[in-house]
């Protein structure tokens, strides 16, 4: 299964699916490079696996999702690997894995939303940035709860995909209002809460998002609003950025654009927001906090060597 | 099984106490035809629950529930509870006594006597009551009463409350006389009789050292009684009511050697007992603020909305309804446009389009088509079918034609006007005394505000006042001074000088502006003569008391203005007071005169102020005319010099 | 005269009399105009005597009995009531001998008196006006006599309040308890005094009685005020200044410039006895230590060779001007402001009763803005109560909470409104105590905190904590807790002196808490405030 | 409900709370706890999974009854966990956890499911409860022993209302130095006099002020130390109404904020809104305005709530029994004493 291949799969998936995530599109076409490949060793197989995920990253999909995704699937291929001894059935356990695996994820989402709902009272108003899947449901479950609520969503430039947000919240029924991704501040002091989706949960506790959440985060922390965080477990990624900068490249832009040569004039997909930002992380293993607020230096230290975050028990646990 | 429980683990001195169910009254008409008063919903919940619940969290481990009326009912609700092991079956037995032949509040306690259930103390509960009291402080206070006066019969619990206050019923006004060990001394529901008069035995006064009366206080209608209340009824047959029973105890204490206490509950202790429509108001109102608490309206069995409505399973609130301070039931189904306020509607009411209802409260079952108006005080049985837009005012509805039926008093074949009060006329207008003893509570609120506004100008402090000093409350407060010295002057004849004295050194105490005085001053004067006896000699006395205090108003009417004050004066008493004699203006006025106080210039003036249409200009009128023409002729015989 | 005559013989009235009556009194004015107003002045005199019997009528028909003569009687007239008087009101020797006293002074200064009224007698009748004016005068002094000697008397019998309160019994009672024990309760009370708050003025009840009569020699008025500020039944600010001011004028009424003395000059000292009086009652406001300035400011500025009467009325008006300038006026200018920006819909939370704030909104209820109040309160004061009766007879919907729950509704507040007692140099914002945590809450659910603040309150003081200068507010006050029937176990402080109660009487609250100070001049941040005391400072000078 | 009899013993338990035989919540722990034990020991139950049954209808049923009751659900969640464990080790099986990587890899064989029934289960988990009594009556004593590492000579320290636990703790720091305490007295319910007098009473030099002088004197102030009702998920606090001013008024003169906790009164809840009807509940006004203040009462609502809610950033310290944790570390100590699944029940 070459490369044009799997990129045409796994570019079908998002599109004809609205409501499966990056993250869930690139596991499923894993799989299908499983199903396909011809490979006769574990090694060829996960070379096979590691080109697939190339070829899906240099898509113009997000990579933070893709990468954590297949990042956790491969662990759990090369576990398999471990306790079986031919390869026919090891790849068999891998496939079934693999969709337990998937059906755990579309679970996942559910109990997210399950949670959250809670948080939504009658007669609040609520921030959203850009479109979130679970955001979406959440809000769409709270509506049914017949609790009455409003919604503002952020334009979130360069895609506008809050558009379409505030199309699907519409037709909901619930009462939406599109601004400007200026107008934050504007808009932040009558606002009670705020809540977002997340690309990626890194492990500080801090989320890699659509540009413009830490321009909200922040915000929000000056009018002392809460920040809710509502994002599926599989996007825990090991990664501890210190800040914007040292925020992966993939991460940030698109590979065309990463391919043409100067990205200081580009703009970036996403930004860093720090765990002290957030109130609460809406997983679903369950409400994290994030850590308490890495101001200080040695706090940072202390963290990142014992591995002390919740976040990141969540992936020790998984290693 | 449970009761056994329960059985089980108190065996010694178990507290009781007896919860009558029936009021024999039909205060509650018509709803009361078909509901007993124990199963009247409450925020969706049965009365007697709340009441169960009180006694057992109050720490009573055995009641008996004693009803005459609507039997089965009670006890099948009673059984299901314990059934579904409400709270209170828990630490409480309950059993439900059963005797159709009682008629009254004094039958009932006699039967129990009879059955003789009750051993020691135990607390007596009128149909109705709601509180959070904890009762064992109470008991034990009654017991230690008992210990030193062994002919203690009964304390009576009292709530503290405000006059006007939210849940005083002016059915109810109290008045109570104790001694110092709370010890009942007079005891008398004002009620709603007209006369403000009341009188009390001279002996409460001469025989106790100290006494203190209350009239800020609400019967809950709860009684801690010794095991001597029930002999006591049996032996006497007149007592009907609890009421019966304190007075005839106070009337003749030494004969039946026993006495009556009673208890204030202060703080946060709350009770109330809802025996008419107005104090269902009233404790739903006290519930819904939590007065009551912990006794809350169950939030299980109700939604909460925006101010203050409640509505009950099942029941839908469309966009365009306009609720406030309104009860639903459950499965209520509401129109387009209807509006409710300060009312309640019971379970499974159909209610049609732009209907209004006000200060009402309609049965179960009830059907409202389209466009009707139920409002002031209305009340409707359950099953009542009202046609497109009825309007309903102040009155009674009953689904079944009842038997006093007029013509007229049909209003759809299932709605017929009910008469119970035979000077009750429908459509007469609400006036203050109605909206007083009215069914309910017909909100009025600027009566309350101003009473509050004196309530505090009373107080005469002048904190933070943001009007100019000397502020109004202190002429106020001078004007009663003046009065209580002028009085006082008179009673034991004071030299005026002295009076006068007072009165100057009262004025700087309160610095009060040199026409303010003046005008006061006539006042008082004015209003300690016309204080006379309306005798034969009535001018005779009038005249006295003026020249007595002639000095006085000398001293103070000296000049133009002052004249005009006193005039003011006059016109201000003439005014106020309408029992004013008709001739008494011209007569002071004369008087005035002939003194030369006032001068006629100043009354011409004076009188050219007044409004032609006044019954003073009236009264005034001859007496200036008179002045006129004798200026006139005295004009003349100047020229005939 | 024969006016008085035929009134006397008039009873029941036929026309035939009353006419020629008329007639003759008519023709009486007619002949005698000179001497009219004299007959005037004189039963404005005779007011104590006359009615004393038919002898006064008499002689003060005597038309031609002397001025002199006149006013000897009378004064022994006087003597008499006095004495009268005194009997009356039994009090203690101690009393008696210092109400001698008043009267010897007094009658030094009836002398003076005589003299002065001889020139004016030598002068035109247009200065027997004035004349009239100064007996007007001397009357009130006579009285005011009666009334300390009265008053004193109260005081031995029951020591505070002046002024009626609801319940003296209790009041008696309870001064009575105090009064046994005196000596050791005081050591006591020193022993109690927290370190941190030893050196600020601490309101003793036990001592209230004997404040007020180590000093004599107060105007009346003073007096009065002095014990009001003791027991705080004037309270705020604003109306602790407005009584002063009330109280100064009616000194300035009454004032008698001894021979030989400038008005104003002599005022200063009266005055000086009197504010000594007063802080010892209860530290100055910084409000009335304004007023007070202002006062003396313009005082001085009066050129002193116009007759007492004109300065007087000078005197007078400057106090109203300021009166109506600086609190009436300002107080709308604010209320204007405030009422900007108060809108539909919007949720005010206030704290404790403040005569201008209650005045912004009632105002602003007026104007037809649809508004609820939250009217936050905190014992031991309960002032709030007050300010929630006062809004709600205004027709007002509030709602009514402890400090305590200023959390729980500050999320639905759209605004808070504060009172001040004072703005400092330093932004600082003093006022009632816990006025400061109020804001402190809004801040944390970052709502718009407005302080309403006349500029006349504003001070050049410095200040960071709310130690440096305070109050000390009576402990006992702590320890009653209301509603309850058993005593709160604080009410036996006294016996263990490692309890105390402490009840400060105010705050400061830090700028940053605050968005924006209200003054009539404008609304501005709090750290401007010397700025705006800059301009005062110009534009008094 | 069918089985009455069986849920009565919760029942009575509820009952107590509500009739005030039962109030600090130490009494309710105990009682819970034995009322556990007997559950246990007594109960006719095959496997672990219907004894853990039995004990969430019981907790659903506070929760019902008592919303605001967190101790006694607490007490059960950690027995549940308790259970859990014994059965583990007992049947030597994992616990399938929550990582993604034990989803996956568990097989249908070594699922537990905490049925099967095993032989000396109860004896074992009523071992692990009284140890875990053992705990809860020593643990106030534990907390007051670490007084001396919070309280040095001569400070000032302040504290709101009336707290057993708290009164212990500064009584055993004035066994060996001499301090300052400032009482809030804690309107409407003033048991800071009574606190006050007690501290006075051994020889703590106390002084009360009212809510509104906390400001005033937090100046002055070095440590606040509070007892709580309940401490939430997110390091948050559920207490006594006006503590979260206090607590605003500390972090605003950086003075720090100290909880003494047991470990009971951790709950694994978050709130949404302090105001949220489950979280916080209003009683009588008469605290605040007694009823006979007259007609005007009509007029106006007035708010008497018990808790407040304090948020994480404002305390300084939790010290329970185990010792000091920072509020980011409550997460930690959830996770110790309850099982992920116990969380919302």
């Amino acid at each position: 299964m070459d490369g044009a291949k799997v990129r045409e799969f796994f570019c079908k998936i998002i599109r004809e699916d609205e409501d499966v995530s990056v993250g869930v599109a690139a596991i499923r076409t894993l799989m299908e490079i499983i199903k396909h490949s011809k490979s006769e060793t574990v090694q060829e197989l996960e070379t096979n696996l590691k080109d697939g995920i190339n070829v899906m990253k240099n898509t113009d999909y997000p990579v933070a999702a893709i990468n954590s995704g297949c990042e956790l699937f491969l662990r759990f291929i090369t576990l398999a690997a471990l306790d079986t001894r031919c390869f026919s059935d090891c790849k068999k356990i891998m496939l079934d894995r693999g969709h337990l695996f998937i059906k755990k994820l579309d679970e996942a989402r559910g109990k997210i939303v399950r949670l959250a709902s809670k948080f939504i009272e009658d007669g609040s108003k609520v921030l959203t940035h850009s479109r979130s899947r679970v955001v979406l449901q959440t809000l769409r479950k709270a509506h049914k709860q017949n609790k009455r609520f409003e919604v503002f969503v952020t334009i979130s430039a360069p895609d506008n995909s809050g558009k379409q947000m505030c199309k699907e919240l519409q037709a909901e029924g619930i009462p939406c209002t599109l601004i400007l991704d200026s107008a934050v501040g504007y808009i932040m002091e009558q606002v009670h809460f705020i809540m977002v989706g997340a690309e990626g949960v890194v492990e500080s506790g801090g989320i890699v998002n659509k540009v413009g959440s830490y321009t909200m985060a922040v915000c929000a922390k000056e009018m002392k609003k809460p920040f809710y965080v509502l994002t599926e477990s599989f996007k825990f990624s090991r990664l501890f950025p210190l800040g914007q900068q040292d925020l992966p490249e993939e991460y940030k832009f698109k590979s065309s654009v990463r391919k043409s040569s100067d990205l200081k004039k580009v703009h970036p997909l996403v930004d860093y927001t720090p765990p002290a930002y957030i109130t609460l992380l809406f997983t679903d293993l369950g409400i994290l906090t994030p850590s308490a607020p890495l101001s200080t230096y040695k706090n940072i230290i202390w963290k990142s060597i014992m591995n002390m975050t919740p976040i990141q028990d969540v992936l020790i646990m998984d290693h | 099984m449970l009761r056994k429980e329960s059985q089980m683990v108190h065996k010694e001195n178990i507290v009781q106490a007896i919860v009558l169910t029936d009021t024999f009254d039909d205060e509650f008409l018509p709803i009361s035809e078909h509901l007993p008063h124990a199963l009247l919903p409450v925020f969706n919940r049965p009365l007697i629950d709340y009441t169960l619940e009180f006694l057992s969290l109050g720490g009573i481990e055995e009641t008996f529930l004693f009803s005459s009326a609507h039997v089965e009912a009670v006890k099948r609700y009673v059984n299901k509870c314990i059934e579904n092991g409400e709270g209170w079956t828990l630490t409480m037995k309950v059993n439900v006594m059963v005797s159709e032949s009682c008629r009254s509040f004094g039958d009932c306690l006699r039967d129990l006597d009879a059955k003789g259930v009750l051993r020691g103390e135990f607390v007596l509960l009128e149909p109705g009551t709601v509180s959070n009291v904890d009762l064992l402080p109470l008991l034990k206070k009654h017991n230690i009463t008992t210990k030193s006066d062994k002919g203690c019969a009964m304390t009576l619990i009292l709530q503290e409350s405000a006059i006007r206050g939210i849940g005083r019923c002016p059915h109810e006004e109290l008045l109570v006389a104790t001694d110092s060990h709370s010890k009942l001394l007079f005891y008398k529901k004002l009620g709603s009789s007209k006369d403000n008069k009341l009188e009390f035995p001279l002996e409460i006064f001469l025989d106790n050292a100290s006494v203190s009366l209350h009239h800020n206080l609400n019967d809950t209608h709860m009684a801690i009684c010794s095991s001597s209340v029930l002999p006591l009824f049996s032996d006497n047959f007149d007592f009907q009511t609890k009421d019966d029973f304190v007075r005839g105890l106070l009337m003749n204490e030494e004969i039946l050697g026993s006495t009556v206490y009673c208890h204030i509950l202060k703080g946060n202790q709350f009770a109330g007992s809802i025996t008419n429509w107005r104090m269902y108001q009233a404790l739903s109102y006290e519930l819904r603020n939590n007065w009551v608490h912990p006794l809350i309206p169950s939030t299980k069995r109700n939604r909460k909305l925006k101010n203050d409505v409640f509505i009950g399973e099942g029941t839908k609130i469309s966009e365009t309804a306009e609720l406030n301070d309104a009860v639903l039931g459950d499965d209520v189904a509401l129109g387009k446009n209807v509006r409710i306020e300060d009312s309640f509607v019971f379970s499974n009411t159909k209610i049609g389009d732009n209907v209004v209802i006000t200060h009402s409260i309609i049965g179960e079952h009830c059907t409202i088509q389209s466009g009707s108006e139920i409002t002031s005080g209305s009340i409707l049985e359950n099953g009542c079918v009202l046609e497109k837009d009825t309007f309903v005012k102040n009155s009674l509805l009953v689904a079944k034609i009842p038997d006093n039926y007029e013509n007229g008093d049909k209003l759809a074949d299932k709605a017929y006007r009910l008469r119970i009060f035979p000077d009750e006329d429908d459509n007469i207008s609400i006036n203050e005394l109605d909206r007083k003893l009215s069914r309910l509570d017909i909100g009025d609120f600027n009566y309350e505000s101003d009473e509050i506004e004196d309530a505090f100008s009373d107080s005469g402090d002048e904190q933070l006042s943001y009007t100019q000093t000397p502020p109004p409350d202190d002429t106020k407060l001078f004007y009663t001074e003046v009065i209580d010295s002028l009085t006082r002057g008179l009673e034991d004849k004071l030299p005026c000088d002295n009076l006068i004295l007072e009165i100057n050194s009262s004025r700087y105490a309160y610095n009060v502006i040199l026409k303010e005085v003046n005008f006061n001053i006539v006042k008082a004067v004015l209003i300690l003569s016309l204080r006379q006896p309306e005798t034969t000699q009535y001018f005779g006395n009038l005249s006295r008391v003026l020249t007595y205090f002639a000095p006085v108003l000398k001293n103070y009417i000296r000049n133009e203005s002052a004249m005009k004050d006193c005039l003011e004066a006059i016109q201000d008493v003439a005014v106020s007071s309408e029992s004013l004699h008709e001739k008494c203006v011209t007569f002071i006025l004369q008087y005035f005169y002939h003194k030369d106080y006032i001068s006629e210039d100043a009354i011409l003036n004076w009188f050219s102020t007044l409004t032609t249409s006044s019954k003073l200009y009236k009264q005034v009128k001859p007496f200036t005319d008179w002045l006129k023409e004798a200026e006139e002729e005295s004009g003349e015989e100047e020229s005939e010099q | 005269m024969d006016k008085m005559k035929s009134k006397a013989s008039t009873d029941g009235s036929t026309k035939k009399e009353k006419k020629n009556k008329r007639k003759q009194s008519k023709d009486s004015q007619d002949d005698v105009k000179p001497i009219s107003n004299e007959v005037s002045c004189e039963d404005n005199k005779n007011e104590l005597v006359d009615e004393k019997n038919d002898s006064t009528k008499n002689d003060a028909t005597a038309q031609k009995l002397s001025e002199k003569e006149l006013r000897r009687l009378e004064w022994e007239k006087k003597l008499q009531s006095q004495k009268g008087d005194k009997e009356v009101t039994t009090i203690s020797n101690t009393k008696t001998t210092q109400q001698q006293k008043q009267l010897s002074e007094k009658e030094l200064r009836k002398l003076e008196w005589e003299k002065k009224l001889q020139e004016q007698k030598a002068g035109d009748t247009a200065n027997s006006a004035l004349s009239k004016a100064e007996l007007k005068a001397k009357r009130r002094e006579q009285q005011e006599a009666q009334r300390q000697a009265k008053l004193a008397a109260e005081k031995a019998k029951k020591p505070p309040s002046t002024t009626p309160t609801k319940d003296t019994a209790k009041e008696v009672s309870k001064v009575e308890k105090k009064t046994v024990p005196k000596k050791e309760t005081k050591k006591i009370i020193d022993l109690h005094r927290v370190q941190l708050v030893q050196h600020l003025y601490a309101e003793m009840p036990q001592k209230q009685d004997s404040k007020l009569l180590v000093y004599n020699n107060i105007h009346p008025a003073f007096v009065k005020l002095g014990s009001q500020y003791l027991n705080k039944t004037i309270l705020g600010s604003n109306a602790r200044t407005l009584a002063l001011m009330a109280a100064l004028k009616r000194l300035i009424y009454d004032i008698q410039t001894p021979p030989k003395q400038e008005l104003c000059r002599y005022l200063e000292n009266v005055l000086q006895t009197c504010t000594n009086f007063l802080q010892n009652c209860r530290p100055f406001a910084v409000s009335m230590v304004n007023a007070l300035r202002n006062f003396k400011l313009h005082s001085t500025q009066i050129d002193t060779n116009l007759i007492d009467s004109e300065k007087k009325a000078r005197l007078q008006d400057i106090i109203d001007v300021y009166i109506n300038d600086d609190i009436y006026k300002a107080g709308d200018a604010i209320s204007l402001k405030v009422n900007e920006k108060i809108s539909d819909g919007d949720v005010i939370l206030i704290y404790g009763c403040s005569s201008l704030l209650k005045k912004i909104l009632v105002d602003a209820h007026k104007d037809g803005k649809k508004f609820k109040v939250i009217v936050a309160d905190c014992r031991p004061l309960l002032e709030g109560k007050e300010m929630l009766r006062r809004l709600v007879v205004a027709g007002i919907k509030c709602t009514y909470i402890f400090l305590n729950g200023a959390s729980y509704v500050m999320n639905s507040v759209t605004k808070v409104l504060l009172g001040a007692h004072a703005l400092l140099t330093n932004g600082y914002v003093m006022s009632r105590i816990g006025t400061a945590q109020i804001a402190l809450v809004a801040k944390a659910y970052n709502k718009p905190v407005l302080v309403c603040c006349e500029t006349y309150k504003f001070s050049e003081r410095v200040q960071t904590d709310s130690f440096v200068y305070n109050e000390i507010g009576d402990p006992d006050l702590l320890s009653k807790t209301p509603g309850t029937e058993d005593p709160s176990p604080l009410s036996k402080w006294k016996e263990n002196n490692k309890l105390t109660p402490l009840n400060l009487l105010y705050d400061v609250t830090p700028p940053d808490f605050v968005t924006a100070v209200v003054t009539e001049i404008a609304i501005l941040p709090c750290t401007s405030v010397p700025v705006v005391l800059r301009i005062n400072a110009i534009d008094t000078t | 409900m069918p089985d009455v009899e069986n849920l009565l013993d919760i029942r009575r338990l509820i009952s107590d709370i509500q009739h005030k035989k039962l109030v600090r919540s130490y009494d309710i722990a105990l009682r819970t706890e034995e009322l556990l034990e007997e559950l246990i020991s007594k109960g006719q139950w095959k496997s672990a999974k219907e004894l853990m049954n039995l004990v969430k209808t019981r907790i659903q049923l506070v929760r019902e009854n008592l919303p605001q009751e967190a101790t006694a659900p607490n007490i059960m969640r950690h027995t549940l966990k308790v259970i859990r464990e014994e059965y583990q080790s007992a049947s030597k099986k994992k616990d399938e956890g929550q990582s993604l990587h034990e989803l996956v890899t568990a097989t249908p064989s070594n699922v537990l499911d905490y049925s099967d029934s095993l032989i000396d289960l109860r004896s074992s988990i009523v071992d692990h409860l009284t140890e875990y009594k053992v705990e809860l009556e020593s643990s106030s004593e534990n907390i007051a022993a670490q007084a001396l590492e919070h309280i040095h000579t001569n400070e000032i320290i302040l504290t709101v209302g009336k707290s057993k636990t708290v009164e212990k703790f500064l009584k055993r720091a004035a066994k060996d130095r001499t301090f300052n305490v400032i009482v809030v007295e804690g309107a409407p319910l003033y048991d800071g006099h009574t606190m006050a007098a007690s501290l006075a009473k051994s020889n703590i030099q106390t002084t009360v002020i009212a809510d509104s002088a906390v400001f005033a004197m937090m100046s002055r102030v070095n440590k606040v130390i509070i007892g709580t009702h309940t401490v939430l998920a997110n390091g948050g606090l559920r207490a006594a109404s006006g503590i979260h001013a206090v607590a605003l008024a500390a972090k605003h003169y950086s003075v720090p904020v100290m909880v003494l906790s047991h470990m009971y009164k951790f709950s694994p809840t978050y709130v949404g809104s302090p105001n949220h009807e489950a979280f916080n509940v209003c009683v009588s006004p008469a605290g605040v305005i007694p009823y006979a203040t007259g007609p005007i009462l009509k007029q106006i609502e007035v708010y008497n709530p018990v808790y407040d809610y304090v948020p994480p950033e404002l305390v300084t310290l939790f010290i329970s029994h185990q010792g000091g944790n920072s509020p980011s570390y409550v997460y930690r100590l959830l996770s110790e004493l309850y099982h992920q699944d116990d969380y919302d029940l």
